[in-house]
């Protein structure tokens, strides 16, 4: 059977990873490497790494080679700036085992299929940041622009027809407070299409995670800041959650 | 009171029982080891050690209870250069007003000269209370002390699960205890059998009103966290030919080791090489010596008489001169860290005096009733 | 004597966490698509990200094609991870058709429904499978939507989305040639373990 | 990578350079001051009492064991620590002490007095220093760094005692990356991880990570500085807590409550006005902190004066001032520190101007600039009472630093 997984994240900006509140505020936490490699081994069932300023620089393959030179045997999915196939192509060589798809699925959303002809859409992963409006309409958020509304028609096509694997929803409004995850933005995009879901945003604790991780189409959640608090934060929370459907981690047992 | 035939020591201590022939056990244990094989013995240490690999992970082999002193040094530089073990040391040391500068020196030599070293050094105050109960209770300062000295290895060992401890000499035979003496001559595992040391060893200072989580520095391991632990206590003295004061002395002075510079006649120690880290030593040895009619220089006097280095009227004559030298600067100091006077000190020494060797005169002084290496 | 492992390296993806994984695990380790050093290694490892065609167009352009199947054909050790696995089949449907190695009898196809077998699952060994019989019940990484469907006689291990569905072929083995369906290097102590075990029995049995 | 401007907090002196990281907001102040706010937004009665119930169930049960470990030197947030730990939580700690080897008999006194007055069993590890001098001859070539052991060993030590003492609580006191950049709220209640000392400690070079097939370094010289096995952490259940999370943190004001109360004794410094941090290290000011300065632009005193801006007890403006301080070296603790190492000062210069791409070092070291210290112009530029001296043993033995010592009386 399939687990559920819980995923850390490192947000990265400027190079440095830090933590982020509602993508307004950052504390700097250090090092992206330390981070990543102290992921791996406490165990995550996944790391995924977002630099968040990238812009039009492409994804920051100097990033990915460093943490792919270390060793990771913990997959390792990596966000920020990829527009292009060229892009995700470089990515994967670079170590990224998965790309996490955010900007280029409105700009350029036929770049999407060149992708997956490259690296497979098995790689690729739609990052959804999400708002709850205040009408109860779910809106998109496009950084980019700075600007949110209804999700566009393209991306609406490119999650339906599955032409990315899963879908990586963020709660933007809850994003680094800690005070739990909007579950109405996973029914919004539950209705949308039937890919394997990720939330991320706002989760801290075992409560927060807990029944998200109930919902059947829920693949996984990502968690963020809060795993800088604690040693072995990841390891607390599975050991908190044995009634779920999640992996223990096991280190290596000599032969 | 009757004298070994061969050297100065009185049947006086504690526990000890002359041979047929008028000999103390020292003397005729000397006597033995004139047939001893070394190398067999080196060989079976050698073996020993081999039952003892390293935990994965740990780099060190053993450990070794030291003070810094001329038995550790010696000890260590020889576990370390000619075993080939890599040794963990592990000392307990005094609180700051006790601790002598040249102790902390010594320390200091031991670990520049390559060694791992773990100091544990037990709560100052509590260390000084219970002293001064001890003093009160014992008329010996040393009944709390040593507890922990003997207590910090073993525990440590359990703690960095290090089941080989090797220690200098059975310090059984020093506390008189039959029961700690081993199956061999060298095993040193019956200590935990010990009462003053395990199980009842805290009564009396709990009696006192300590609380148990204040003496954690003074608890041994009883018998079962040792056997859990697998420890296994080895006395070094057994495979080494030529242990001895002064032998120890003469080693880990060419290593750097600092000596005494106060005189016998302060300290009663004939050449300052013993007890080097503290100086109340002198007093306890003073103590002894009015309880039971010998002190340091006797230990001294007698090494040197066994090895021919000095005939027994020389050795009289040094006993007589030096056996309970105590200056009066080590009791004032001693007097004012446990908070009594001077009197109050000689008080309760005069109250533990043997009135069968000694005589008390009027005006204080301590007259001895026994003529050294006759007896009464 | 440590044992030598060659990560054929086809152009396509990153072999580095292959690399430093196996170098963890105290064997020797290159990457390289030259025959000459190929020939030198104790174990090949054929690792794969992306798609079918292109990977089988990068082996034929490097003149792997014919390489790999007569170092199977010769009993050598020879390890294919995730779509390095699919690659020692006889053909896939991923993208149009295209051949494949053929060193392992069986196709290569979409897995149906559920779409995607992406993250953690247990593997199910089947009887007489020595060398993977330690790692039954252990959970691995799979990130893959095509999938083995071959003769029974060559599937080592199934893994199921959900409880009671049905099985996904999740390792094949065929003499000393093994395909995991899984990414070993990926799946932490469980994964580094097995692939150790493989190496370390060179193929085997 | 980004390579963003360098950028100067309007507030304190910090720059977006500094090594920990930092985060200006919209307004140019630094994530340091914005959460050095809390510290006046906070109840701290209410926090208190978290701390109380935090430590609660580490209370030795049957009292045959200590209830937490807590790590001391003879300088820094010492005192005030065991003091809250001891005097205020009324617990029973375990002190446990890094020998860094380069010990100032001051250091050495205040450690004593530290013992006697607060009465606590302390555990002291010397690793052997032959090791210790390989590791720093690797740490000099590789990371232009001789403070590693210091720094790996003082925050690793504490940790292995916690395991194999089963005393799974370690209590610090502030936490350096929440006090100075603002790496985390007070709220955040953050702990001690393996993350954070690899990445800042130990300037991203775990001990394993120094050794190398061309070096002569061996598993043998740096298995002490290894961090315990996450299986035996995890189930030893070992937690580290920082103080400052729970206690409005004010390094100065503590320092001079434990002066008072218990006996801590400072001394004038080179290069910084504090006279309580480092008072234990004579390499730490002068050798350790100047390197760093010529390095990086950036030091101790940056350090001192942007806290003591926050703190409100500087203008900026005078912060500014003090800070263009030029760093001195002294003569003779340059040479005790050549002795002890066998290194000579040009030798020194050299690899770390190889390091670093210059010769500023090396051109340093060699201009002996003898002794001191302008910050008696501290006490003319602030609002607050003066810092000063209460010793004069910082050096006060001519030939050499003491390995341990007696510090008393």
């Amino acid at each position: 059977m399939l687990r559920k997984r819980l995923l850390g994240a490192v947000v990265v900006r400027q190079g440095s990873a830090v933590q982020s509140f509602g993508y307004r505020r950052w504390l700097p936490l250090g090092k992206p490497e330390c981070l990543v490699e102290n992921l791996d081994r406490w165990g995550a069932d996944g790391i995924v790494v977002l630099a968040i300023d990238r812009g039009d620089q492409g994804p920051d393959l100097k990033l990915i080679e460093r943490l792919g030179a270390l060793g990771l045997s913990t997959p390792l999915t990596y966000g920020g700036g990829l527009a292009t196939e060229e892009h995700a192509r470089a990515a994967v060589r670079a170590g990224a085992e998965r790309l996490v798809l955010d900007a280029v699925l409105s700009h350029n959303p036929q770049a999407v299929g060149a992708m997956a002809s490259s690296v497979g859409v098995q790689a690729l992963v739609a990052a959804l940041p999400l708002l709850h409006g205040a009408d109860g309409e779910v809106q998109h958020l496009q950084h980019l622009k700075g600007t949110h509304g209804a999700l566009a028609t393209p991306i609406r096509e490119l999650i339906a027809g599955e032409h990315v694997s899963e879908v990586l929803v963020i709660d933007v409004a809850s994003e680094g407070e800690g005070h739990g995850f909007n579950p109405a933005l996973l029914q919004a995009v539950e209705a949308e299409t039937a890919l394997p879901l990720l939330a991320f945003g706002g989760l801290a604790s075992t409560e927060q995670i807990r029944p998200l991780l109930s919902r059947s189409q829920l693949a996984g959640v990502v968690v963020g800041n809060a795993l800088n608090y604690r040693e072995h934060a990841i390891g607390q929370l599975k050991a908190a959650l044995t009634d779920q459907p999640l992996r223990l981690h096991r280190q290596r047992r000599s032969l | 009171m009757k004298y070994c035939h061969r050297c100065l020591q009185p049947d006086t201590r504690p526990n000890t029982q002359f041979r047929v022939n008028g000999l103390c056990p020292a003397c005729h244990y000397f006597d033995q080891l004139q047939e001893v094989d070394w190398q067999e013995r080196y060989e079976i240490l050698q073996d020993l050690i081999a039952q003892f690999p390293r935990r994965r992970g740990q780099f060190h082999d053993c450990i070794i209870g030291v003070s810094g002193g001329k038995d550790s040094t010696r000890q260590a530089l020889w576990v370390r250069d000619k075993l080939g073990l890599n040794p963990l040391l592990v000392c307990l040391t005094y609180p700051p007003e006790q601790v002598s500068e040249r102790g902390v020196v010594n320390l200091s030599n031991l670990i520049e000269l390559g060694f791992d070293v773990h100091t544990l050094a037990p709560a100052p105050d509590t260390w000084r209370r219970l002293m001064a109960a001890a003093f009160g209770r014992f008329t010996n300062w040393c009944r709390s002390t040593e507890l922990a000295l003997f207590s910090a290895v073993p525990r440590l060992a359990i703690h960095y699960e290090i089941p080989l401890i090797l220690w200098g000499e059975n310090p059984g035979l020093q506390l008189g205890d039959l029961k700690t003496l081993g199956r061999t001559g060298y095993d040193g595992n019956n200590l935990r059998f010990m009462n003053t040391l395990s199980g009842g060893g805290l009564d009396w200072m709990l009696d006192e009103g300590f609380l148990e989580q204040d003496l954690l520095s003074y608890r041994y391991p009883d018998a079962e966290e040792f056997d859990a632990a697998g420890l296994q206590i080895v006395y070094l003295g057994w495979f080494l030919g030529d242990w001895s004061l002064v032998n120890n002395g003469l080693y880990s002075c060419a290593s750097g080791l600092q000596i005494r510079d106060d005189t016998p006649e302060n300290t009663g120690d004939l050449y300052g090489v013993s007890s080097l880290d503290e100086d109340w030593v002198s007093l306890n040895q003073m103590i002894k010596y009015y309880k039971f009619g010998f002190g340091r220089a006797t230990d001294y006097v007698n090494e040197e008489i066994r090895l021919g280095r000095m005939s027994r009227e020389e050795g009289i004559a040094v006993v007589e001169q030096y056996d309970g030298c105590c200056g009066p600067h080590y009791i004032a100091s001693f007097c004012e860290y446990i908070g009594i006077s001077v009197e109050q000190f000689w008080q309760q020494v005069h109250a533990n005096l043997n009135r069968e060797m000694f005589d008390l005169e009027a005006d204080g002084r301590i007259q001895r009733r026994f003529q050294v290496g006759v007896g009464l | 004597m440590r044992r030598t492992v060659a990560i054929v390296d086809y152009g396509v993806g990153n072999h580095t966490s292959v690399l430093r994984c196996v170098r963890q695990l105290g064997f020797r380790a290159r990457v390289s698509h030259s025959a000459e050093q190929l020939d030198q290694a104790d174990v090949l490892v054929l690792p794969g990200v992306g798609a079918f065609p292109t990977a089988m167009q990068h082996l034929h352009s490097l003149d792997l094609v014919s390489y790999l199947q007569r170092a199977a054909q010769l009993g050598r050790p020879l390890i294919g991870i995730c779509l390095g696995m699919q690659l020692l089949a006889e053909s896939s449907t991923e993208l149009g058709f295209t051949p494949g190695l053929g060193v392992i009898p069986g196709v290569v196809e979409a897995i149906g429904e559920p779409h995607w077998h992406i993250g953690w699952n247990g593997l199910e060994v089947a009887e007489g499978r020595p060398l993977l019989q330690a790692s039954d019940g252990d959970v691995m990484y799979f990130n893959h939507s095509y999938v083995f469907r071959g003769p029974e006689a060559f599937v080592a291990a199934h893994s199921r989305v959900r409880e009671g569905s049905e099985p996904l072929v999740a390792a094949i083995q065929r003499g000393s040639v093994w395909g995991l369906q899984f990414h070993p290097e990926k799946s932490q102590g469980p994964g580094l373990e097995l692939l150790e075990r493989l190496i370390q029995a060179g193929g085997g049995h | 990578m980004t390579i963003a401007s360098v950028q100067t907090c309007k507030r304190c002196l910090y720059t977006t350079n500094h090594p920990l990281g930092l985060v200006l907001d919209a307004e140019g102040i630094c994530s340091g001051c914005r959460v050095h706010e809390e510290k006046d937004s906070l109840d701290w009665a209410e926090r208190w009492q978290r701390l109380e119930q935090l430590v609660k169930p580490y209370r030795s049960r049957d009292s045959r064991n200590y209830d937490c470990i807590v790590p001391v030197s003879g300088a820094g947030d010492s005192f005030f620590i065991v003091h809250l730990v001891k005097e205020r939580l009324g617990l029973k700690p375990l002190l446990v002490t890094y020998n860094r080897y380069y010990n100032t008999p001051l250091g050495i006194r205040n450690l004593a007095q530290l013992r006697r007055h607060f009465d606590c069993d302390i555990l002291i590890q010397s690793v052997n220093p032959l090791s210790v001098k390989k590791i720093i001859r690797t740490t000099l070539r590789e990371l232009g760094s001789f403070h590693w052991p210091v720094l790996a060993g003082q925050s690793v030590f504490p940790v292995q005692t916690a395991v194999s003492h089963k005393v799974p609580l370690i209590i610090w006191g502030a936490h350096q990356g929440l006090e100075q950049v603002g790496m985390f709220s007070h709220l955040h209640e953050v702990e001690m991880t393996r993350r954070y000392r690899k990445d800042h400690d130990l300037m991203g070079h775990e001990a394993d990570d120094l050794l190398s097939i061309c070096d002569s370094l061996t598993e043998k010289d740096i298995w002490q500085y290894r961090y315990p096995d996450e299986h035996r952490l995890e189930s030893a259940g070992v937690r580290g807590i920082y103080l400052g999370n729970y206690v409005r943190w004010d390094p100065i004001a503590q320092h001079r409550l434990m002066t008072k109360t218990a006996g801590y004794q400072s001394s004038v410094l080179a290069n910084t006005f504090d006279v309580y941090d480092h008072v234990d290290d004579p390499y730490y000011m002068q050798i350790h902190d100047f390197i760093k300065r010529l390095k990086h632009g950036y030091g101790k005193l940056t350090d001192h004066l942007s806290r003591e801006i926050r703190h409100k007890r500087i203008s900026r403006e005078s912060a500014i001032r003090l800070s263009h301080h030029r760093p001195t070296l002294d003569a003779q603790i340059l040479r005790l520190f050549q002795t002890w190492i066998g290194i000579n000062l040009k030798s020194i210069g050299w690899i770390l101007d190889h390091k670093n791409g210059a010769a500023a070092i090396q051109q340093a070291l060699g201009s002996d600039s003898g002794e001191g210290s302008l910050f008696s112009s501290w006490n003319t530029v602030t609002c607050d009472e003066p810092l000063s001296s209460t010793s004069d043993i910082f050096l006060n033995d001519k030939v050499k630093t003491i390995v341990v010592g007696k510090g008393y009386p």
